[in-house]
C-alpha cells in the first residue's frame, strides 16, 4: 500500500488542515535517496513535539526520520521515557506498549509482517532511551539480538532518566551524581555498543548527533542491513541538557566534546552486513 | 450396592511408568465403552522419587479428577512406597474403600500385622505379585513393570479384556509426531526406531497378557466379582 | 513570552549553508527558501532555545542569526 | 457453509467453514487425550497465524504441541520469548501487526506477564491466552490452584473458564469467534485448572481437522492494524501520556469505560457461541446449589451425585464466562435457592466475592464460600458432601 | 459545556452499561431502542436538517484514498453534506496533538468537545472513524455537550451514538442520500 495511505481523496481535499496536505504534498515519500538535506525544505514527518528547547534528542529524531529509506513501509516501537513524548506526532504507524517491551514488542511486529507480506519491505525501528533499552529492557533488547530478529534498534543515550526527573541509569559514567545515586555512580557505564556485537548485532555505531549526515549514513547502513541479515543496533549519545545543567544552546557543543573522547565514532560491521553495504553503494543508497 | 465407579491409585516411584500405566488404563476403559479418565500427580517428579497417578472408570460421565483420595483399587509399582514410606499419603492404603484390592509389586509379604488387621477389617483383599520380576522374564526388561501391573490389574478386577488393552498400548506407543531429544533423524533411523517400537509393544503386551492371566486365576480363587457391570453402550470410532 | 529566533536575511543570503536549519531541534521550524536565497523561521513553532545561534555565530562565525522578543497578539 | 459453490482454504490447506458449521454442525469424532493435546487440536483448526511461547508447568506440553503444528505448516509464526514478560510483548506485536494470536501461561508466568494483559486491553487486540492456572509462589508451588484468576478479574480482558478438555477445545474456537468480533475485539483469557485439566486423559469429541475457523481479517479491528497498509499514518497504538493539553483525564477515562463497554457487547456472542453463559446441572428444583467454575464445578457435579444417594436434591450452576460475569442467568438461576454453596480452588475465594456482589439484593439465600482448597489440594466429592451436611445442619449419614 | 475542572468533571454515562446494546444486523439503534434502519435515517436527516451547525465527522477511513470504496465514500460524505447543508470537519488522526488543535478546521477524538464547542454544533455524523475512536469521542460528546451525535458504521455500529447505523456501506449510504432528499423536501427546505 505504500504512501498511497497518505493520499487524500479528491473530493474531501477541501475539507483537510494544511499541515496534513503538506504531508501529501511536500513530504518526502518513495525516495530511498532522501535524507537530512531534504529538511530545510520539504514537509517533516514528526509535526511538533513536546520536548524541552535545545533538546539533542528532536535533532536526533529529525535526522532519523528524515533518513529513513522507506517510511512509508516503517513501523517505529518506541518505549517509556522522554522519547515516548515525541511518537504520537510521527506520521508513521508507532506502537508505545510498555516500559522496556520494545524489542519484544517489535520482534512480534516484524515476523508477523514477514509473514504475511512476504514480497514487501516492511521495516520495524525500535527507538527507545538508555534505561528502556539497557535496563529495564535489557532482556528483550538482547535476546532479540540472540534470536536475530531482523529489527534495528537505536539507543538514545542520555545517560539519565531524564523524564522521571534525573536518576542514574546503567549508562550513566561513573561517580556523576544523579538521583538514587547520591553520592556518585559506583559503578563503570554499561559499554552496550560492545554486548550489541557479542550478542549477534550485524552492524553497530556508536556516536553523537553532531554530524547530521553521519547520523543520516548510519540508520541508513543500520535499516539495509537489518533488512537482509539481522538485528542492527546504534548508540546514539543525546545529552540531556537539563539534567546535566547545561543552557539550551549548548547541546551541540556538548556533543562536539564527548565526540573526542566516550564517544568517538566507532562502527562495526560483519561480513554479511559489509555486503549489503557494499551493494547498497554500488546502487547509489548509501 | 454395585460400584459406579471403579478409582484407581497408584504410587509409583519416577520413571517406572506409573503415569503411563494411568494413560493406557484409561485408554483402555474408554476402547472397552466405560467413561474413563486419567491423571498423573501435579509436582516435579525425578527418578527413583514418589510418583503417583490415577485413573477412574465408571458407568456414567466422570467429572471428578485430581488425586484419588478414597480409592476401591491400590497398585503400589515398588516396595519402597510402603518399606521407605514413599507415598503421599500415610499409610499407602488410607482412603481405600471397603471391599476394595490392593496390588503390590513385590515377591514377599511387606505388610504389618496391624496393617492386614485394618485391611482385612474393611475386606480388602491384597494381591502380593512380583509384576518387575515377571517383565525381566518376559520382556527381558524392567521398564515393563507397569505393564505386568495393568495386566494384574484387569486380570483382577475384570471388566476390561485384552483386546481393549492392546489398543491402550498401541495408542501410548504410536503417537504421530515425536519431537524431543537430538536433532531431527533420518528417515532410515525412523524406521529403525519404529521397528523397535514394534517390537517394544509386542513384548509388552506378552508382559501384560501374562500378568493378566496370573491375576484371572487369582480373582477366581479368591472369589472375586468383576468390579464394574458390562460396560454401557456406547459410540466408539 | 519568550524570545525566539529571527533570520537577518541580507545576511543570510550571502551564504549558502543551511546548517542552522539541519542543526535546529524543532521540525517544520527553521526551514529555507531557495528563491529568497535565506533561512526563515516559523516563529509560533521556536522554542527559543538558541542552538541556531550558536552554528550561525559561534560555529560558522557569521551573524545571520539573533534572538528577539516577538509582538504576541492575541488569537483571531 | 455448504451450499456455496466456491470453497475457501485457509493458508494451512484447510477448507474455511463458519463458525457455527465448525463448533455446532460439523460431525465429531471421539478422541482420548490430555487438555494440552485439546489445546493443539483446537489451535489446529483455528486458522491461527501466530504463538509465542515460554515454558513453565503445567501450560508447556500445550505450548509445545502448538509448536509442532507450526512445523506441519498450521501455524504462520512461531518461537519461544525471553520470559512471560517479554511472550506477552511479543504477542502483543504479532497481534497489532494482524495475526490472529494464542499463547499460554500458569501462574508466576502469569504475574511475571502481568503488566501486559491492561495494555492487550487497552490497545484492542483480540488475543488468547490459555491460561493454566497453578499456584504462586511464596512458596514455590506448582500445583493447581486459581489465586491468580482473582488477579486477572479487571485487567481489561475477557475470563472464561472451561471445566474439562472438550470445554476448553470449544471455548478456544469460540474465543477467537467472539474476541475478533469488531465491537468486542479485546483479549479472551480462557482459563482451565492447570493439571485438572492439562494433564488429566479424557475422551473429547473433535470435528474433523480439514476444516478449519475462517481466517483473522485485521481490517475489521476497531484500531487500525499496525501493518503501514491503512490510514491513518499519524497514528499511536496507545493513550496519552504526553504533556498536551485538554487530553488527560477525559480521554482516558472514556478509554477505560470503552475498553470494559467491549467485554459488555461481548455477551450475546457468547451466549451464542458458548450455548449460554452458565450451564446447569443437577434437580432444578434444588434448593441447595453450587455455583462455581472449572474443577470445582466438576468435584461438585460429583457431589450432586453423592447428595443424592443421601436423599439431598441439589444442583451446580457452572459459569463459562466471569467477564463478563453472567448476572442475569446466575440470578435465575438461583431464584429458589437457600443455600449457595461455592467450592474454590484458592485461599482468597474470589469467585464467592463475585457471587456476593452480583447477587448482593437479588436473593435471599444464604452464600457459603465453603469447601475452599489452596495450595495444590484435591477436593474429593466426599469434602464438598461433608462440608454440606455440616453447614446446612443435615445429618452425616454417608460413611466416608 | 463542562463547568468543573479543566475537562469536565463528568459522569461518563455509557450506554451498554444501561444496557443498550448495538442492533442486530439490518437493524439500527435510536437512542435505545433497536429499530428498522429507513427510520433511523429518516429520524438521523431531520436531526441533521432541524438542528444547528450539522457537521459530518470523516474519519481517517474515508478521508484517504486507500482503497476504492474509500474513493467512492468520499464521494459520498461529501453528497450527504450537501443535501444536509452540514458542514464537514475531518478527524484525520487519532493522536493527541501538540500543542493544540484548531477547532475551527479540526476535530481530534481525545477532545472532539472542544470542536462542538467551538462551533456549537447540534447534529453531527460520524463515518470512516475507526470504531474504538468513535466510541471514546462519543462517549466524550454524550458527557459534555448537548450534541445529537449519529453513527454511520461499517462495521457493527456505535450505542453511544444517539442513533446508529450498522453496516454502512456505498449501497447503504447512496440510500441515506435518499431518505435524507424525502426529508428535506418534506420540511420544505
Amino acid at each position: 500500500m505504500s504512501y498511497k495511505i497518505y493520499e487524500i481523496n479528491e473530493d474531501l481535499l477541501d475539507v483537510m488542515p494544511q499541515e496534513i496536505r503538506d504531508l501529501q504534498f511536500r513530504a518526502t515519500w518513495g525516495n530511498p535517496k532522501r535524507g537530512v538535506m531534504d529538511l530545510p525544505y520539504s514537509k517533516e514527518l514528526i509535526e511538533e513535539h513536546s520536548l524541552c528547547a535545545g533538546c539533542p534528542e528532536s535533532m536526533a529524531l529529525r535526522y532519523i526520520l528524515a533518513s529513513l529509506p522507506s517510511p512509508e513501509d516503517t513501523i517505529i516501537v518506541n518505549s517509556t521515557g522522554c522519547t515516548s513524548l515525541v511518537f504520537p506526532h510521527i506520521a508513521l504507524h508507532t506502537v508505545h506498549s510498555l516500559f522496556g517491551n520494545q524489542n519484544a514488542v517489535a520482534s512480534g511486529i516484524k515476523r508477523v509482517l514477514e509473514w504475511r507480506f512476504p514480497d514487501k519491505v516492511k521495516d520495524v525501528v525500535v527507538l527507545a532511551g538508555d534505561g528502556a533499552t539497557v535496563d529495564i529492557g535489557l532482556d528483550c533488547t538482547l535476546q532479540s539480538f540472540f534470536r536475530q530478529e531482523k529489527i534495528t534498534t537505536i539507543c538514545f543515550d542520555n545517560e539519565v532518566y531524564a523524564n522521571t526527573g534525573g536518576q542514574e541509569s546503567g549508562l550513566t559514567v561513573k561517580g556523576h551524581v544523579f538521583k538514587m545515586a547520591p553520592k556518585g555512580k559506583q559503578w563503570d557505564k554499561v559499554p552496550f555498543w560492545q554486548i550489541a556485537i557479542d550478542s549477534g548485532c550485524h552492524y553497530v555505531a556508536r556516536l553523537t548527533v553532531s554530524s547530521p549526515k553521519r547520523v543520516e549514513t548510519v540508520i541508513k547502513k543500520a535499516i539495509y542491513v537489518a533488512r537482509e541479515v539481522g538485528p542492527t543496533y546504534v548508540h546514539l549519545y543525546t545529552p540531556c541538557i537539563l539534567e546535566i545543567g547545561l543552557n539550551s544552546d549548548d547541546g551541540l557543543d556538548e556533543m562536539r566534546q564527548r565526540d573526542k573522547e566516550r564517544f568517538a565514532f566507532f562502527e562495526y560491521v560483519s561480513d554479511a552486513a559489509k555486503e549489503v553495504i557494499e551493494r547498497k553503494k554500488e546502487e547509489g543508497l548509501l | 450396592m454395585m460400584r459406579k465407579r471403579v478409582n484407581i491409585r497408584m504410587p509409583a516411584l519416577g520413571g517406572q511408568g506409573a503415569v503411563t500405566a494411568a494413560h493406557i488404563i484409561a485408554t483402555a476403559a474408554d476402547y472397552e465403552g466405560y467413561y474413563a479418565v486419567s491423571n498423573p500427580f501435579f509436582g516435579a517428579e525425578k527418578r527413583m522419587a514418589p510418583a503417583e497417578s490415577y485413573a477412574r472408570i465408571g458407568l456414567e460421565p466422570i467429572f471428578d479428577r485430581g488425586e484419588v483420595v478414597y480409592p476401591d483399587v491400590i497398585m503400589v509399582f515398588h516396595p519402597q512406597v510402603i518399606t521407605m514410606g514413599k507415598s503421599y499419603t500415610m499409610p499407602f492404603y488410607s482412603g481405600i474403600k471397603r471391599k476394595g484390592l490392593i496390588i503390590i509389586n513385590t515377591e514377599e509379604d511387606l505388610l504389618t500385622d496391624e496393617d492386614k488387621e485394618r485391611l482385612e477389617s474393611l475386606d480388602v483383599k491384597v494381591l502380593n505379585f512380583p509384576a518387575t520380576k515377571l517383565a525381566i522374564d518376559i520382556a527381558g526388561t524392567e521398564l515393563s513393570t507397569n505393564m505386568a501391573m495393568i495386566g494384574a490389574l484387569f486380570g483382577a478386577i475384570g471388566c476390561v479384556g485384552l483386546d481393549a488393552i492392546e489398543e491402550g498400548i498401541k495408542s501410548r506407543f504410536l503417537k504421530k509426531f515425536v519431537a524431543s531429544g537430538g536433532t531431527a533423524s533420518l528417515d532410515s533411523a525412523l524406521e529403525r526406531k519404529f521397528k523397535k517400537k514394534l517390537e517394544l509393544i509386542e513384548k509388552n503386551l506378552n508382559t501384560a497378557k501374562g500378568a493378566y492371566d496370573l491375576a484371572q486365576r487369582w480373582a477366581g480363587e479368591q472369589g472375586l466379582e468383576p468390579f464394574l457391570p458390562p460396560p454401557p453402550k456406547k459410540v466408539t470410532v | 513570552m519568550y524570545y525566539v529566533a529571527e533570520v537577518i536575511n541580507e545576511e543570510c543570503s550571502k551564504y549558502n549553508c543551511k546548517q542552522c536549519t539541519l542543526f535546529c531541534p524543532e521540525p517544520n521550524t527553521l526551514m529555507y527558501t531557495d528563491e529568497e536565497h535565506h533561512a526563515f523561521v516559523v516563529q509560533e513553532r521556536c522554542k527559543g532555545c538558541a542552538l541556531c545561534v550558536y552554528v550561525c555565530v559561534n560555529l560558522l562565525k557569521r551573524n545571520a542569526i539573533h534572538m528577539i522578543m516577538p509582538e504576541v497578539h492575541a488569537e483571531r | 457453509m455448504q451450499a456455496t459453490e466456491s470453497v475457501i482454504y485457509n493458508r494451512a490447506g484447510q477448507r474455511v467453514v463458519s463458525p457455527e458449521y465448525l463448533l455446532f454442525e460439523a460431525p465429531r469424532t471421539k478422541h482420548f487425550m490430555t487438555g494440552s493435546e485439546a489445546v493443539k487440536e483446537a489451535v489446529r483448526r483455528a486458522s491461527v497465524d501466530a504463538s509465542v511461547s515460554y515454558p513453565i508447568t503445567p501450560q508447556s506440553e500445550a505450548a509445545h504441541l502448538i509448536g509442532e503444528l507450526w512445523v506441519e505448516g498450521y501455524v504462520g509464526v512461531y518461537f519461544r520469548g525471553e520470559s512471560e514478560f517479554g511472550v506477552m510483548s511479543e504477542i502483543a506485536g504479532c497481534a497489532m501487526a494482524g495475526a490472529r494470536t494464542i499463547t499460554t501461561t500458569s501462574g508466576p508466568g502469569t504475574l511475571r506477564a502481568f503488566e501486559n494483559f491492561p495494555m492487550w486491553a487497552g490497545t484492542r487486540i483480540p488475543v488468547q491466552l490459555v491460561l493454566m492456572a497453578r499456584g504462586v509462589n511464596s512458596p514455590l508451588s506448582i500445583q493447581p490452584d486459581n489465586l491468580e484468576v482473582g488477579f486477572l478479574l479487571d485487567t481489561g480482558c475477557m475470563i472464561w473458564y472451561a471445566e474439562n478438555a472438550q470445554d476448553l477445545f470449544d471455548m478456544i474456537l469460540a474465543g477467537f469467534v467472539v474476541a475478533e468480533q469488531p465491537d468486542v475485539h479485546v483479549p479472551v483469557i480462557t482459563v482451565v485448572d492447570g493439571f485438572f485439566v492439562s494433564h488429566t486423559r479424557e475422551a473429547i469429541m473433535l470435528p474433523p481437522d480439514d476444516i478449519a475457523l475462517p481466517p483473522y481479517n485485521p481490517y475489521r479491528a476497531p484500531m487500525p492494524v499496525i501493518d503501514a497498509e491503512v490510514p491513518p499514518g499519524r497514528f499511536l497504538r496507545d493513550p496519552f501520556v504526553m504533556k498536551s493539553n485538554y487530553i488527560s483525564y477525559a480521554t482516558h477515562a472514556s478509554w477505560q469505560w470503552e475498553v470494559r463497554s467491549a467485554i459488555e457487547r461481548s455477551r450475546p456472542y457468547a451466549k451464542r457461541y458458548l450455548k449460554g453463559l452458565i450451564e446447569e446441572f443437577g434437580d432444578p428444583s434444588a434448593e441447595l446449589v453450587f455455583v462455581a467454575c472449572g474443577t470445582a464445578a466438576a468435584q461438585a457435579k460429583e457431589a450432586v451425585r453423592l447428595l443424592e444417594d443421601e436423599g439431598i436434591k441439589a444442583r451446580v450452576v457452572k459459569l463459562k464466562t466471569i467477564r463478563p460475569f453472567p448476572v442475569e442467568e446466575l440470578k435465575g438461576a438461583v431464584k429458589n435457592a437457600k443455600y449457595i454453596f461455592v467450592p474454590e480452588f484458592n485461599v482468597v475465594g474470589w469467585l464467592e466475592r463475585e457471587v456476593r456482589r452480583y447477587l448482593y439484593g437479588h436473593s435471599d439465600a444464604e452464600v457459603i464460600g465453603s469447601p475452599r482448597v489452596a495450595g495444590g489440594m484435591t477436593m474429593p466429592a466426599e469434602v464438598i458432601v461433608q462440608e454440606v451436611l455440616k453447614l446446612t445442619g443435615k445429618e452425616v449419614k454417608h460413611v466416608l | 459545556m463542562a463547568t468543573l475542572g479543566p475537562s469536565g468533571f463528568s459522569p461518563y454515562p455509557v450506554a451498554v452499561y444501561e444496557g443498550v446494546l448495538n442492533p442486530p444486523p439490518g437493524k439500527a439503534l435510536m437512542f435505545n431502542e433497536i429499530v428498522d434502519e429507513e427510520l433511523a435515517m429518516r429520524e438521523a436527516a431531520r436531526a441533521m436538517l432541524t438542528r444547528a451547525n450539522p457537521t459530518i465527522f470523516p474519519g481517517p477511513q474515508v478521508l484517504y484514498a486507500w482503497n476504492e470504496e474509500a474513493r467512492e465514500k468520499a464521494k459520498l460524505v461529501k453528497r450527504i453534506a450537501q443535501v444536509l447543508g452540514a458542514k464537514i470537519i475531518p478527524m484525520y488522526d487519532y493522536r493527541p496533538k501538540y500543542p493544540k488543535i484548531d477547532p475551527a478546521v479540526e476535530i481530534n477524538p481525545n477532545h472532539p468537545n472542544l470542536t462542538i464547542w467551538h462551533n456549537r454544533i447540534k447534529a453531527c455524523i460520524f463515518v470512516g472513524v475507526h470504531c474504538h475512536y468513535a466510541n471514546v469521542a462519543l462517549k466524550i460528546i454524550r458527557a459534555e455537550t448537548d450534541c445529537f451525535t449519529i453513527a454511520m458504521c461499517g462495521m457493527a455500529g456505535h450505542e453511544d451514538a444517539m442513533i446508529t447505523l450498522r453496516d454502512q456501506h456505498v449501497e447503504e449510504m447512496e440510500r441515506f442520500i435518499k431518505v435524507a432528499e424525502e426529508v428535506k423536501k418534506e420540511l420544505g427546505k
